[in-house]
């Protein structure tokens, strides 16, 4: 039942873009539905914990579903602020921001439709459509910039996502061959993981990885998303950073349990592993040498993607609780930044680092926001990403990864270095005198507090409900 | 959560001590300096500060330690950049932010580890599984948790944030950070090397000790050079945190070898020396930011004179500038000399050369003094002596009633420590025996014979007393005499540079002065304008942090290399790992 | 007790011995042993001028420079090494104040006397308690005497390190420092130096034959450490300033050499 | 009327500098003289060169127009005339167009009003308020500089002098000079005057060069007259002239000693010099020398030297210590370094143009009375303080081994030339003191009287040498290189 709603939310939603004329209509009326679709997530999610059998899905989709929920709400609360300001800046004009509403629902649809359909072809299905919407958000500025970031993502993801399709082909096929059914149902493959021929299920889990590692951005497939991310409007950027990302994840997830059933040992662990030491390296490097304040960001989003990836991978309770965990937390915290930063970007209408000065000044509540996730998004306490950081730390070094555990700090210490480099010349100093002090309006700030509440809450003290849904899934994990 | 054992309660004193005299101070310090708002922020990051600093000495476990310790490092960062439209102040934030994470990161595998082998973060079970740890495991922990520490107590090599943060937060805000904040550094060492790890072997003292002389006399040998009065403070913190851990670096190696008492009384002269230095320090910076309210510049090359015009302020100075060169009678007299005193007795105590290690280490402690001595008197000699060398020196105005409130609360514990030392040494032995973790009461030391002639004070004054009456005769006034010539201006002065020339001479090895001459002529003999300037190399930062940096900059530029831009290449590595993964397939 | 006081009063008696010492090495009379009494009468006896830029600072450096020579006399009897330590510090104490008092009235020469003796004095400190650790180890460690011996010469502003007897502003070290002064604070400067060298004398003295410490053995040992000050003034050169840190090193090679000669 | 010695070449304003300048260059020679003396209707400017290798004095002249009293300066190609042009606009008001520096030399700026110039023959002692501006010193900027005043009053017994320091700590960045504190006018004094009668204000005007400037003085006047000097006095005057350099080489060598607080040496040293005073007295009835040249000889025979071999013993002895000392010569050794450019740019000549290597003595060709006696100078190329002292040294026995060669030649007879007249003309008269040349220009207007009289002492070129050998050393190795100079602030100031 509720589930229905949260998928149908989104599609009513984009069709209301039909009949409401006024863009400040459809934003409210966005904000209205996604309230709802987070009510109905949330109780979703309790109705589950209730009583585990009550619904079509797991826990790791009603996870999924909520921590999309959060996100959307929130970017639909900043996006009519967001929308109105690049109106007036003539960046978009007012007719295509009319596009923008139902591109937004039908994107965040999907996204939602991945996490809670359980036949792996259609989640093949619906992540291609997550990309092909998404990639008209990336280029909704239709200049030279958005529109090649775009192609670069639609092209790379699409190869990403073939080799995705092979990987789906041959679990079916190591499906087909040991049990003699057709099938693509997660729970039917899942159950009979133990009797798949492992040889196959290893290749396949190869492409799944390197698949979805695609459009999840784990280096060296990641090269598509600084682009992307940097091009694409504010909300969307937290949206592909804070819950695309993670969908496909999910996915890789999802493939990822299988495969472990069926190998045992440590296979799906290392590659994961594997991925997210790369993607840490990588984004360590590249984060110091940014120019662009928003590409840094993508290039943190990397580094978080790697964090999570090393959280399942050394797995245990405490690592794939921490790796869940993380998830959440840097959704929230990375959306807040992005909203943030895309205040700053509309206000100073650039995006280049050096020239960007003072912005606590020009934007005293965005700045103040910033500031915050910086340092939230670095792993102070009392921040939440400090504790899921910390569990993952804490299952390397408890897990016999010593060596994997000072690597990953070490990687965080030069991320974080280079971040507060970047953003304490950012946001401190003097305001340039051009520079007219922006008052954000109402929806907007509210967002901004929705996602800080998560932020500062989430590490004391997980909710109950997310602390729910994680457990779940460490059972569903066997562990 | 909590934990109140005698060393945590010493260093919440500490903490109260020196806050609420900045507290006061900060009134008058803030006001019209900044406006309403930001001065409300600057008094609110000033609580979450000292609370956070409270939380850090009795977080009660390892990981309440760790967030409590993230906090001050926070809230710290946010007081260094308060002023935040200075260039100045966003540099210093962002080198002691990166610093103090490296250290944090130090300490957060230190602490893992530790959680790993005892599957707790609680003190006393981590203490229980650590007993039981191999040597190797211990040493690796021990150089963890002490450079994890050493970073934030700003210790040399690490010491490189210090002179550019403390002098960039506001006065009061640096006497906390000067006086508290590093010193919880220590806290740290002992808690975790001293109490839970256990000294386990004598090379960590030794090794303490070494790093302790090198912070002395780098700290002291860079304070000498330095013309910002602020940042000559932060460099004599780097210097008396290296007494400090002289005092606690003798006191794990007399742990080690069994000799308790001789421990006890280190341990009492570097926390002796930890609260005379929380004092002294916290009232010099205060002077400091006194002076650089009443002037506007901290430059003391344009200072000068001010005696006359901040009678208060230079009186405070003078007080903790003969307390901070270990001058009797006052406080820092008492704790150098007990530390000395540790080392002489140690030295009787113990056989070989260990006996020519502790003579060094009191050679460096002498040495250091010696310099702290000179580098002081280049201090108070400049700023506050002689004629103003600039305008805003002649119109300096001394300060208000709130700071000379928090300054004089400071100087009158600065006495109060020297004179009243029977008292607290008494003290202190119940603080070192928990910090040991040896009831005080076990061990009985010889009263007096440890510390300096109570007659000394007496002495003193009796003769001090004479003096004055010897001195009384007619006294006129007249000019400086000068070899006759008629017009002395203020440039005819010694200057700061001038001051500690012989030092960067004799340092030179060290120092790498360099000096920029330039000169524009009318011909090779006619020198029209000539403009002269001695500077000196900061070879830690020179050759190690600006190669580490570039090391890993180049890294990172070489990096960029594979985000080219081409699609082509960018498929071509999403086909590489697939081939390379199925290629090696079997090994995972 | 009553023996310091003595030799409290005898202390200028030192100077003016080795001065007499100095002027018949050099085939000259010189003034009488005497003679630094006479000054302090002459200096008692006459105004004081203050220069008009210098502070209260100024007045008090001498009185504590005076009292802070004779404290630290005072501990000289010492009962335990912690003493010897603490007249280290005291005499810092006077050569702080007295260091302000040459910065003080804005003289450049002043602050080059300031200067100069604070840098040689931050040298010799180490030195001396090097010298005072091997002596507390052991307190008939020759080398450490010796050790003592140049640091006493350099405290003392001796030759080779300073110059008593120089008129060049340019190159005095100590002196420099107290060129404003005059009169009675001038006296009292000079007697806390005398006070100063006699300490010095005084420690090597009791070091050198430590079992012959009668008051006679005393003076005699005094005496020849008189002559044997002259003889070293009078046969050397001053050193360039910047030449004392290999002088100091050498003096702390001694005092190093002393301690590892006792723990062999 | 010309001497063979001196040529003279006129120059007109436009090529008076390049004149200098080929002149400067062809004889490797410093400015050894600039002065200007007035005429009727002009000033006329000389300008002095020596030739070493043609044995002879070249003088540029230029003659300026009184209503337009302007030349070019030549101190910006030719350093050492520097100091000379200022002299010159000082003393007679003639502006040298183009030279940077214009501060007053003499006339400080406290005592002297403005537009007063006591050389012009209409000068009369000025009422006027002194121009009271205050002397502006060369700044040197940059944060920590400051500035070291010593002097004109100094402790122990040497003139006045204000030294400059700009340092930043204890090594020298800039030393500046300001010297005329002795100014006494003796140019002025000695106008009008009969050349028989300022003879003995010629003596006073170094007093420790009592017989070289003396003899300098009655060796112009007496080329003037042609006046033939007898060959017992031109001895008798070249032993004292030897006495001279004796007693104050030994005097500096004792005061390097004990600048640098080696007082054993320097007792000894002030031993040998009194040994030479009593010598000097018995010789001629003065310790200085005093009193004892006239025009046409000298006014009084000498005795026997006796003393000279028990000086010399004491000598060796000073030596041996002083060079043997480790202490004493790592102090002089290498410190106050003049280069021998720099020597030669600033016209530094004499003891310490030859301690830099410059080989300029005017004992070699130049005096008629040395010429048979095969002098051998000594040069040193170092220029430092021991190169100095070492010169010193030298030059000792080399005055101790003259006065045994000259009293040998010393022949019989008289003491004072028969034909003693005082004609009109003008000529250089010059004489190696003991610092070096002492050079006095004199002409006699028809009268017999002295017309003009230019008195160069070495120290006025010297003293410049001295500000830049102690560039980069420490202020207290100050009073050594300045010893080990010993320039004459009286000679300089005049």
């Amino acid at each position: 039942m509720e589930l229905t709603i949260i998928l149908a939310v989104p599609l009513i939603l984009s069709a209301a873009g039909l009949f409401v004329k006024k863009n400040e209509g459809l934003a409210n009326l966005n904000c209205l539905g996604y309230l709802l679709s987070l009510i109905f997530s949330i109780s979703a999610g309790y109705r589950f914990l209730s009583a585990p059998g009550s619904l079509s899905v797991d826990g790791l989709s009603l996870f999924f579903v909520f921590t999309i929920s959060t996100v959307a709400f929130a970017a639909a609360l900043y996006s009519g602020g967001y929308i109105e300001h690049e109106i007036s800046r003539n960046l978009i004009t007012k007719e295509k921001a009319r596009l923008y509403y139902p591109l937004f629902n039908l994107f965040v649809f999907a996204m939602l439709l991945v996490t809670t359909v359980n036949n792996l072809g259609l989640m093949w299905v619906a992540i291609e459509i997550t990309t092909l919407v998404s990639a008209f958000l990336v280029g909704f500025h239709n200049n030279k910039n958005s529109v090649e970031a775009a192609w670069k993502y639609i092209i790379i993801c699409s190869v990403g996502i073939t080799l995705a399709l092979l990987g789906t082909i041959l679990f079916s096929y190591a499906f087909v061959f040991s049990t003699g059914a057709k099938s693509l149902n997660w729970t039917e493959l899942f159950s009979a993981a133990s009797r798949l021929n492992p040889e196959i299920v290893k290749i396949a889990f190869i492409f799944i990885i390197i698949g979805y590692g695609t459009k999840a951005g784990l280096a060296p497939m990641h090269t598509w998303l600084p682009d992307a991310h940097s091009q694409a409007l504010s909300p969307i950027s937290a949206l592909l950073s804070g819950v695309l990302l993670k969908t496909s994840i999910y996915a890789i997830l999802r493939y990822g349990l299988i495969a472990d059933k069926c190998l045992g040992g440590s296979y799906v662990s290392h590659l994961l592993i594997l991925f997210g030491m790369l993607s840490l390296l990588v984004s360590a490097g590249l984060v110091l040498v940014q120019k662009d304040i928003k590409r840094l960001l993508a290039y943190s989003s990397i580094e978080h993607i790697g964090i999570i990836a090393l959280g399942f991978g050394i797995g245990g309770p405490i690592g794939t609780y921490g790796a869940l965990l993380h998830m959440f937390n840097h959704a929230v915290t990375k959306s807040l930044l992005f909203f943030g930063v895309g205040n700053i970007v509309n206000v100073y209408g650039s995006r280049n680092i050096r020239s960007i000065r003072g912005a606590l000044r020009a934007l005293p509540f965005s700045g103040l926001m910033v500031t915050a996730g910086i340092f939230a998004l670095a792993g102070f306490p009392p921040f939440s990403i400090f504790f899921s950081e910390m569990m993952i730390l804490l299952a390397a070094f408890s897990r016999g990864y010593a060596v994997l555990g000072c690597a990953m700090l070490f990687f965080i210490v030069i991320i974080f270095g280079a971040v507060i480099y970047y953003f304490s010349q950012v946001l401190f100093g003097e305001k340039p005198k051009n520079i007219v002090p922006y008052k954000e309006p109402l929806p907007g700030r509210l967002a901004f507090l929705f996602l800080l509440v998560f932020i500062l809450v989430s590490g004391w003290a997980v909710p109950v409900l997310l602390d729910g849904l994680i457990r779940s899934v460490l059972i569903l994990k066997g562990i | 959560m909590l934990l109140f054992d005698p060393l945590s309660v010493f260093f919440l004193i500490i903490i109260l001590t020196i806050s609420i005299p900045s507290f006061i101070y900060s009134f008058g310090y803030l006001k019209g300096h900044y406006s309403g708002r930001k001065i409300l922020l600057g008094h609110l990051l000033f609580a979450l500060f000292v609370l956070s600093l409270l939380l850090v000495v009795s977080a009660g476990n390892i990981f309440f330690f760790l967030i409590a310790w993230e906090l001050m490092s926070f809230c710290s960062y946010f007081l260094v950049v308060f002023d935040s439209e200075n260039k100045k102040s966003i540099t210093a934030g962002t080198i002691y932010m990166i610093m103090s994470q490296i250290g944090t990161a130090l300490l957060i595998v230190a602490f893992l580890l530790m959680y790993k082998y005892a599957g707790s973060f609680d003190f006393n079970a981590v203490k229980a599984a650590l007993s039981l740890l191999p040597a190797k495991h211990q040493d690796i922990l021990f150089l963890l948790l002490f450079f994890g520490f050493g970073a934030k107590a700003g210790i040399v090599p690490l010491h490189i944030w210090l002179p550019f943060a403390h002098p960039q937060a506001p006065s009061h805000i640096s006497a906390l950070m000067s006086g508290v904040m590093i010193k919880t550094a220590i806290y740290g060492m002992i808690r975790f090397i001293i109490l839970t790890l256990g000294v386990n072997s004598l090379w960590w003292g030794e090794l303490v000790i070494v790093f302790a002389c090198l912070s002395c006399l780098v700290g002291i040998i860079y304070a000498l050079m330095e013309k910002d009065l602020k940042t000559l403070l932060a460099y004599s913190s780097v210097e008396n945190i290296g007494i400090i851990l002289l005092g606690v670096g003798g006191s794990m190696m007399f742990l080690k070898l069994g000799y308790l008492p001789l421990a006890l009384l280190a341990m009492c002269a570097g926390l002796y020396h930890l609260i005379n230095h929380a004092v002294f320090k916290g009232l010099l910076f205060l002077c400091a930011g006194s002076v650089y309210r009443g002037t506007g510049t901290r430059n003391i090359e344009k200072l000068g004179g001010l005696i006359k015009k901040m009678p208060w302020t230079s009186s405070y100075f003078l007080l903790g500038s003969i307390a901070i060169s270990a001058l009797p009678p006052l406080n820092g007299f008492i704790s150098e000399w007990l530390t000395l005193m540790v080392f002489f007795l140690g030295a009787l105590t113990v056989a070989g050369g260990i006996k020519l290690f502790f003579g060094l280490a009191a050679a460096a402690l002498a040495l250091t003094s010696g310099l702290a001595a000179a580098c002081f008197v280049k201090a108070f000699g400049i700023t506050f002596l002689a004629r103003p060398r600039s305008a805003k020196a002649e119109n300096a105005k001394e300060c208000g009633l709130s700071m000379n409130i928090g300054m004089g609360i400071l100087g009158v514990l600065v006495v109060f420590l020297g004179l009243g030392a029977v008292y607290v040494v008494k003290l202190l032995v119940i603080v070192s025996g928990s910090a040991l973790g040896i009831e005080g009461g076990q061990i009985q030391l010889g009263s007096n014979m440890y510390l300096p002639s109570p007659f000394l004070p007496l002495l003193l004054i009796f003769f001090l007393g004479l003096a004055f009456v010897l001195q009384r005769s007619r006294v006129s006034t007249n000019q400086t005499w000068d070899c006759g010539y008629y017009k002395l201006t203020p440039r005819n002065e010694y200057t700061a540079t001038a001051f500690s020339k012989p030092f960067r001479r004799a340092f030179g090895f060290f120092l790498r002065p360099y000096r920029t001459a330039n000169k524009s002529k009318d011909s090779h003999y006619h020198i029209k304008t000539f403009s002269y300037e001695t500077h000196t190399t900061k070879i830690f930062t020179k050759y190690l942090y600006k190669n580490l940096l570039g090391w890993i900059f180049g890294l990172a530029r070489n990096m960029r290399g594979i985000q080219t831009g081409s699609i082509h290449i960018y498929l071509g590595y999403i086909f590489l790992t697939l081939l390379l993964l199925l290629v090696f397939m079997g090994r995972y | 007790m009553i023996e310091i006081i003595i030799l409290a009063f005898a202390s200028p008696l030192l100077s003016g011995i080795i001065t007499k010492i100095k002027n018949n090495l050099r085939f000259r009379k010189g003034p009488g042993i005497f003679q630094p009494y006479f000054n302090l009468i002459k200096f008692f006896s006459k105004e004081e001028v203050v220069s008009e830029h210098a502070s209260w600072i100024f007045r008090i450096a001498p009185p504590v420079v005076f009292a802070a020579a004779f404290s630290a006399l005072f501990l000289l009897p010492f009962g335990f090494t912690g003493d010897l330590i603490a007249i280290l510090f005291l005499l810092s104490l006077g050569r702080f104040f007295l260091a302000l008092g040459g910065l003080d009235p804005a003289s450049a020469f002043g602050g080059m006397g300031s200067s100069r003796e604070m840098f040689i004095s931050s040298l010799t400190e180490p030195v001396a308690m090097l010298a005072v650790f091997a002596i507390y180890l052991d307190a008939s460690n020759i080398m450490a005497v010796a050790a003592l011996f140049l640091v006493a010469l350099a405290e003392t502003s001796r030759i080779p390190v300073d110059n008593q007897e120089t008129h060049l502003e340019l190159t005095m070290v100590h002196e420099a420092m107290f060129l404003e002064y005059s009169g009675r604070s001038l006296s009292l400067i000079e007697i806390a130096a005398y006070i100063k060298q006699l300490i010095f004398f005084l420690i090597i003295a009791l070091l050198i034959f430590p079992g012959f410490n009668g008051f006679l053995f005393l003076a005699a040992k005094l005496l020849f450490l008189c002559v044997l000050v002259a003889v070293t003034e009078v046969s050397l050169a001053k050193m360039r300033l910047f030449r004392v840190t290999d002088f100091v090193s050498f003096a702390g090679l001694l005092a190093v050499a002393g301690i590892i000669w006792k723990i062999l | 009327m010309t001497h063979k010695d001196e040529v003279y070449i006129e120059a007109a304003a436009d090529n008076f500098g390049a004149l200098c300048l080929s002149l400067h260059k062809e004889h490797c020679s410093p400015v050894m003289g600039m002065f200007a003396r007035e005429l009727k209707d002009d000033y006329r400017i000389y300008c002095a060169f020596i030739s070493v290798k043609l044995k002879k004095w070249f003088f540029a002249t230029l003659d300026i127009p009184k209503d337009n009293p302007q030349f070019p300066s030549i101190a910006k190609e030719i350093y050492s005339a520097n100091l000379f042009e200022r002299e010159i606009r000082e003393m007679f008001g003639i502006n040298p167009i183009g030279n940077p520096d214009n501060r007053r030399l003499r006339l400080h700026e406290e005592v002297w009003p403005k537009g007063s110039f006591p050389l012009r023959k209409d000068f009369v002692p000025p009422k006027e308020k002194p121009e009271g501006r205050e002397y502006p010193f060369a700044k040197v900027e940059g944060e920590g500089v400051f500035e070291v005043p010593v002097g004109p009053v100094h402790a122990g017994i040497i003139g006045p002098g204000h030294f400059r320091f700009s340092v930043a700590g204890e090594p020298i960045v800039n030393l500046e000079l300001r010297l005329g504190f002795s100014h006494r006018g003796v140019e002025k004094l000695l106008e009008n005057k009969i050349p028989s009668a300022a003879v003995r204000l010629t003596e006073c005007v170094a007093g420790d060069s009592a017989v070289a400037h003396s003899w300098a003085f009655c060796h112009a006047v007496e080329k003037i007259g042609g006046i033939k000097v007898p060959e017992r006095a031109a001895i008798i005057r070249a032993i004292l002239l030897e006495l001279e350099r004796m007693y104050n080489h030994v005097a500096d060598i004792g005061g390097m000693a004990i600048d640098v607080g080696f007082s054993h040496p320097a007792a000894l040293a002030s031993i040998i010099k009194e040994s030479i005073h009593s010598l000097n007295q018995r010789l001629t009835g003065s310790r200085f020398l005093k009193g004892i040249n006239v025009i046409g000889g000298v006014a009084r025979d000498i005795g026997n030297l006796d003393g000279l071999d028990s000086i010399m013993a004491d000598f060796k002895d000073l030596k041996g210590i002083l060079l043997s000392s480790v202490s004493f010569l790592d102090r002089v050794e290498p410190t106050g370094i003049l280069r021998r450019e720099t020597a030669e740019n600033l016209g530094v000549t004499g003891l310490a143009g030859r301690a830099s290597g410059i080989a300029i003595d005017l004992r070699q060709g130049f005096m008629e009375t040395y010429n048979k006696l095969d002098y051998k100078l000594s040069t040193y190329s170092s220029g430092d303080c021991l190169a100095r002292l070492k010169i010193r040294i030298d030059e000792f026995e080399g005055s101790a081994k003259l006065i045994r060669r000259l009293l040998e030649n010393l022949p019989q007879g008289e003491i004072l030339a028969s034909d003693i007249n005082f004609k009109e003309g003008y000529s250089l008269g010059y004489v190696e003191g003991w610092r070096g040349p002492v050079l006095y220009w004199v002409n006699l207007d028809g009268e017999g009287k002295i017309d003009r009289c230019k008195i160069i002492d070495p120290s006025f070129r010297s003293w410049q040498g001295l500000s830049y050998a102690v560039l980069g050393e420490i202020i207290p190795d100050f009073p050594l290189c300045n010893k080990s100079f010993d320039l004459s602030y009286p000679g300089g100031d005049l």
